[in-house]
Parts: structure tokens; C-alpha cells; sequence
């Protein structure tokens, strides 16, 4: 049986505007790694279904995107400008 | 695309703006003003902006614009803008008014929509999430 | 209503709108500018209006913008007005964006129809009315 | 048999714009009797199709309104404001 490397990489997740959240880093392989690990955080349950999401400042949205040592993942809710 | 601290200023920007476009042989310039309202006891809206999307989804709007012959423009406040000051103006200039007029709407829509600021009432020096005013992105709900 | 002869001064005429309007708590300020494109050879564009009928007409867009809880304004030159230069302001102020952003747009096209101003190019010197670029206005072709 | 007395009155045409003529004082009863007397002028055969009419300064649409003595008549060519 072939071995199946799954390459983890080390990302940056940073939370905008009024989530109040400090950046963190985590290890992740897709966004849907990065959405699985995130909701195991109690404190972003209100917000992550209203939340949008860019990857090194471009707007995403598909969950299988492969990820890179050293992505930026932003994590932003519900805007109101003007 | 133009960030600023606090209150705009209308006059010198819609003045600038204008001069800019002088010899551009436009014939329609549609600016449009925000100000903040008083209501609800507020004393100001504040703003947070994540400027590296804003100015994508401003470098967009452009491409968008010189495909039609026209161009865009945009200012913004960050931090707190006092009731009866301006936070937001944005403008179209076109050759035509039916271009302008069309374009001033949509680009304003869509502003609203998904450029990513936030908007927080300042009461009594708290500053209050407009949560029930605020529009989840285009995408939203990804991670949920 | 503002007549002048010759060009607009827009950025006072914007800054002037602004100030009449910095206490009434609108929310969105949505001018439409004007400005005579160089073409066809011409020098300038020239106007004739007809005062009467044109404030009777901006009257009734008073009153329909009252009824939106919005304020139109207008300014319009008489005479020649050259090239690069401004013959048209009009403006809507209302508490919030979709009443302006609508408003102007139907504001601006009524006016293109039904205001009575007449337009002609000055082409060395001659006054040329624009015949091909006139629209008869609703009513037009009663005594024929 | 009853006498049917018509009461023309002395009104006043103008012409607005670029028509380039002089006003006028005509009789007429109604814009009815305006249109069979500007229908006359060869020098308006070309204008009368494509112009609106304002009694008085307010914008009319009906050519049975009754004219009293004194009332001035409009004739609007085609507009380009702005």
C-alpha cells in the first residue's frame, strides 16, 4: 500500500474587526483543516457562520484550497461601511 | 483609495477630486456622501478596516470602471466620526450620465456589501459592534 | 432653484449644499456635476432657459421628494459655458441610501426630458442649436 | 333658434428656444383654434410635431381648454438641459 504523506503546514489565523481575537497558529493541510480546527473553539461558534474568509488578503470559497507554509488566513464577519 | 483618521473632508476631497479629473473630458462626476445620522444616543460611528481586501476590492471596482470608460474613486474613515461628519465618500466620473448613474449604484450596493469595515456605535465612550446593521460577506460561512 | 450666467462654480455650490444641509441628519448626499466635454469642435455649449415652467417643474420635484423624507437641489447655467467646465449641479440628500441613490437617478433623467433649457454649440462663434441631441418634451406635438 | 355666441379672446403666443420667433397676439377660444392658426405659419411646420405648450406656465395637454383674455401660450421645442 502507497503511503499517503499528508503535509501539514504552519498557518496564521487572524480574526477582524469586533471578534476580539488574538491571531494563532495552526498546522493545517486545507481550509477545511483550518474550519475543523476552528470549531472546536467555543468562542467562535456565534461567528463562524457569518464569517467570510481570505487567504493571504484574497477573498475564498472553497474548503479545499492545499495551503502553504506561512498563509495568512483572515478571518472576517459581517461588514458595515460608509 | 484614501484612508484617514477620523471625520473626512468632504469639501477639500470632492474639490481634489474634481481637479484631478479636469482635463479627463468627463462629462458626469457623481459623488456620494455618507454622514453619520444622529439617532439612538450616539455620540459617533467608529470604523475598523482591513485595508489589504479594501484596496483589492477597490483595485476591482477600477477594472470594472475602465472597462466601461469610467473611473472610481474612494475615502475613508477609520476610528471614530462624530454625528452630523462625513465617513464615507465614494465617486464615479463617466463620459456619460446613463454609465455614472448606473455605476454610482452599483459600486455604492456592493460597498455596503463587502468591503470589509466595521462598524461600532460610540455611546458614552463604549464603542458597541453594529452587529444588527452589519451584512456577512459575499461567502460567508465557509469555515462553518 | 440657481441661475447663473456662465459656468458653475461647483466646488462652491457642492460645499455651500453641504453646509445648508450639516444639521437636517441626512444620511447620504448624492450630487450630479455637469461638465461640458470637448467635441465635435465646439468651444463651449450654450443654454437658454425658460425660468417660469423650469421652477414649476423643479417645484414638483420638491414635493415628491418631501414625500421620501429627501431634499432636492439644482443649479444650471445660462449662456455660453466653455469646455471642461461645469452647467449642471443637481443634488439629493435623504436619511438613507436607497431613497438618494433612486432619487437622483430619476431626478437627473426628468430633468434631461422635461427641463426647459435649450442647448446649442458654439462653434466659432456661432450658436448652433443642438437639434439631434433634443428630446421633444411629454406633451410635445399637441398643436399639430 | 338659440344664437351660439363664441367668445374668442386676445391671447399671446411665444416661442421659446430656438424657434427664433417674435411673439404673436392671436383670438382663439381654444388651443384648438391656437393650433389651427400656428398650423398657418409655413415657418413652424417643421417645429409644431415635436413642441410642448405651456398656458400660463404650467404644462397643458388638452386642446379644448377654454383661453381667457390675456392668457399667454408657451410653445416649448425639444430640450437639452444639463
Amino acid at each position: 500500500m502507497p503511503c499517503l504523506m499528508k503535509e501539514y503546514q504552519m498557518v496564521k489565523v487572524e480574526f477582524l474587526g469586533p471578534i476580539g481575537k488574538s491571531p494563532i497558529q495552526i498546522e493545517a493541510l486545507t481550509l477545511a483543516d483550518v474550519a475543523a480546527k476552528l470549531k472546536e473553539d467555543k468562542s467562535l461558534t456565534s461567528w463562524l457562520d457569518k464569517c467570510a474568509v481570505a487567504l493571504n488578503d484574497t477573498m475564498v470559497n472553497d474548503l479545499s484550497i492545499k495551503l502553504q507554509d506561512g498563509d495568512k488566513i483572515s478571518i472576517l464577519p459581517p461588514v458595515c461601511g460608509g | 483609495m484614501e484612508l484617514y483618521q477620523g471625520s473626512l473632508d468632504v469639501k477639500a476631497i470632492f474639490a481634489r477630486w474634481l481637479d484631478e479629473e479636469a482635463q479627463s473630458n468627463y462629462g458626469a462626476y457623481i459623488p456620494f456622501v455618507g454622514t453619520i445620522r444622529a439617532e439612538d444616543d450616539i455620540d459617533a460611528l467608529s470604523f475598523d478596516i482591513y485595508e489589504p481586501v479594501l484596496q483589492k476590492w477597490f483595485d476591482g471596482w477600477q477594472e470594472k470602471a475602465t472597462a466601461l470608460g469610467a473611473v472610481v474613486k474612494m475615502a475613508h474613515s477609520i476610528g471614530d466620526v462624530p454625528v452630523h461628519t462625513s465617513s464615507y465618500v465614494s465617486a464615479v466620473f463617466s463620459p456619460k450620465r446613463r454609465v455614472a448613474l448606473e455605476l454610482i449604484d452599483i459600486f455604492v450596493e456592493d460597498f455596503k456589501a463587502n468591503a470589509p469595515i466595521w462598524k461600532y456605535d460610540v455611546k458614552q465612550g463604549k464603542r458597541i459592534y453594529a452587529a444588527d446593521r452589519s451584512t456577512p460577506m459575499s461567502g460567508a460561512g465557509l469555515l462553518s
